[in-house]
């Protein structure tokens, strides 16, 4: 178990081991979408919003 | 929105038809062609619109390679299309798929000439390289997809055309436009560029299917939804469809916001589909 | 037939340019595409057309198919295309490459608009299914071929695009017509296709290649052709031509006897390609 | 070693024995360029003038 800083509010958020770039993670105490941008350390980033979409 | 005829620019009063033929291998085109030569030959313009995904997939296992779908957080599945995966996308929509459809067209007498929504800058709009997935449960953000949602359309290009006696063929992709302000051809879905373009021309929209229209429930041959007139009918009409049928409904839901005159889901395989689908064979949504 | 400027319908005194870009992969079109974009921003009307054998080869391998080529008796070889290498061909040209530089001429600020020859049937002329072959010796008749030669260039759709203010980028196939009065889409030589654009548009057409230009003997850089002018220089030309470069100064014999205003036969590895030919640095012939 | 009626002349134009279909034989009288249409028997037809031509 690691532990990363929220981008939204500072709380300390929990990671589990096995996390991958790309990964969405929720903020226990903010509730913002967090995107894990690197894993070694673990960062964190505001996810984007993106409309569900598709093509062909 | 229909009733009262209007004035269009070739001096009659039926807008133009915009047809979306599919790219589903149950949708024959056959049929299609020679309804939108008796169009064209009494006067009508149109404008078809093909999709293509049975082809990209077939191409890409062809090369070997494999097709590649994500399922959103939301539920929705859609192709994944990367920088690979895009190029057998222009092989086979713009290139083989309209090439033969525009061959098909001319032979049965109809002056064709196709584009794909890069020409011209035809179908544009933001491209969109980052999707929320949800992969093995877990949900993610993958980036590099070639996709794009139409926010702009050439109609003037097409009404040129148009006047020239041309019927345009259309295809994706569409002109992605990145935040750097270059442009990337990039994926969308047919259904909906259907729709932007009847939506820009004023015109009517005929999306053929493999089915007779929306049903209340699929299984019964009975509950065919026949006509949609306002607010309460489509909300009835959108929680009656299912599956991919949702999509043709979102389609018809964007043409009449973007000024299409009639929407009209019908099957592709009946005699003189498009006509039949005007004379109300299948639902009608205005 | 040049030298007295005449009126053109941009009501400028210059005629459009007609750039013919390489299939080969020696012809790299990043300078040809900065270049195009320099004449357009000045004013002057472009037609690009391209070929791109290779890529058919290419992507014929990459499905696991051989490339056809045959000799004739008169000792010229080219592609045999069958129905499956045509549905390649579509796949490669209108498809891949020529979305490809749409883009990458949108991307240089053109309003670039990509057809092929069967759109709205800009290139037609008869299907010629059956060929002369040499094989293992023996003169044999070899049928199932898909190819054929413009005569007749739809100028119009051309004009009115390029009035419009679009690049028009143009790659074969062309439309070939049948004894039974049906179509066909058919390969036919990109050089030539260039040529017959340029007659029908009273053009200038730079045909760009991977040498300076069409050399007295090619193995001596001081030999360099700069100008041809009348009849008994063009025999000297064509005297002198070898190889590939055969079929260019057949194209530019066409493309003058359609009626173009001069042909630039130049290389396309160097700053400002096109402007490069037009100011002398390759064979012009008048 | 076998023989078939020149369409042209009528006269009888030798042919070898591993004949091919679409292989075109001289005929030794009047030199028309004749078509092998059929191996077995074999039928010859005028040969088609055919320009050189080529694609990409
Ligand atoms: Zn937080
Ligand atoms: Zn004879």
């Amino acid at each position: 178990m690691t532990e990363a800083e929220c981008v939204e509010c500072g709380s300390a958020v929990t990671l589990h081991d096995d996390l991958e770039i790309g990964e969405i993670v929720d903020c226990g105490t903010c509730g913002a979408e967090l995107e894990v941008v690197d894993v070694s350390p673990p960062v964190l980033e505001r996810a984007p919003e993106l409309e569900e979409d598709w093509g062909e | 929105m229909t009733g009262t005829p209007d004035l269009y620019t070739d001096g009659g009063t039926e807008p133009p038809v915009v047809v979306k033929l599919g790219g589903a291998r149950a949708v024959d085109p056959a049929g299609a062609v020679g309804d939108v030569a008796h169009l064209v030959a009494n006067g009508r313009e149109v404008v078809v619109v093909h999709g293509g995904s049975t082809e990209v997939d077939d191409q890409l296992e062809a090369l070997g390679r494999e097709p590649e779908y994500v399922e959103t957080p939301g539920g929705v599945t859609g192709r994944f299309t990367d920088e690979d995966a895009m190029e057998v996308f222009e092989m086979a929509l713009p290139g083989k798929l309209n090439t033969e459809l525009v061959v098909g067209l001319r032979n049965a007498g109809v002056d064709a000439l196709g584009l794909s929504g890069v020409d011209g800058g035809l179908l544009a709009g933001p491209r969109k390289s980052a999707v929320r997935v949800l992969e093995d449960g877990k949900r993610k953000i993958k980036r590099g997809d070639h996709s794009g949602r139409i926010d702009a359309v050439d109609d003037g290009l097409l009404s040129g055309l148009l006047a020239d006696g041309y019927t345009p063929v259309l295809s994706p992709p569409m002109l992605g436009e990145e935040s750097d302000g270059d442009v990337t051809a990039v994926n969308t879905d047919a259904d909906r560029a259907a729709a932007a373009v009847a939506g820009a021309l004023g015109g009517e929209l005929v999306v053929l299917t493999d089915v007779a229209g929306v049903y209340e429930d699929p299984d019964d041959a009975d509950t065919l939804i026949g006509a949609v007139d306002g607010p309460a009918d489509f909300e009835d009409l959108e929680a009656a469809a299912e599956g991919f049928m949702t999509r043709k409904v979102m389609a018809a839901k964007e043409a009449l916001e973007g000024g299409a005159a009639a929407v009209y889901v019908s099957d592709a395989n009946v005699r003189d589909p498009i006509v039949a689908a005007l004379d109300g064979a299948g639902t009608r949504i205005d």
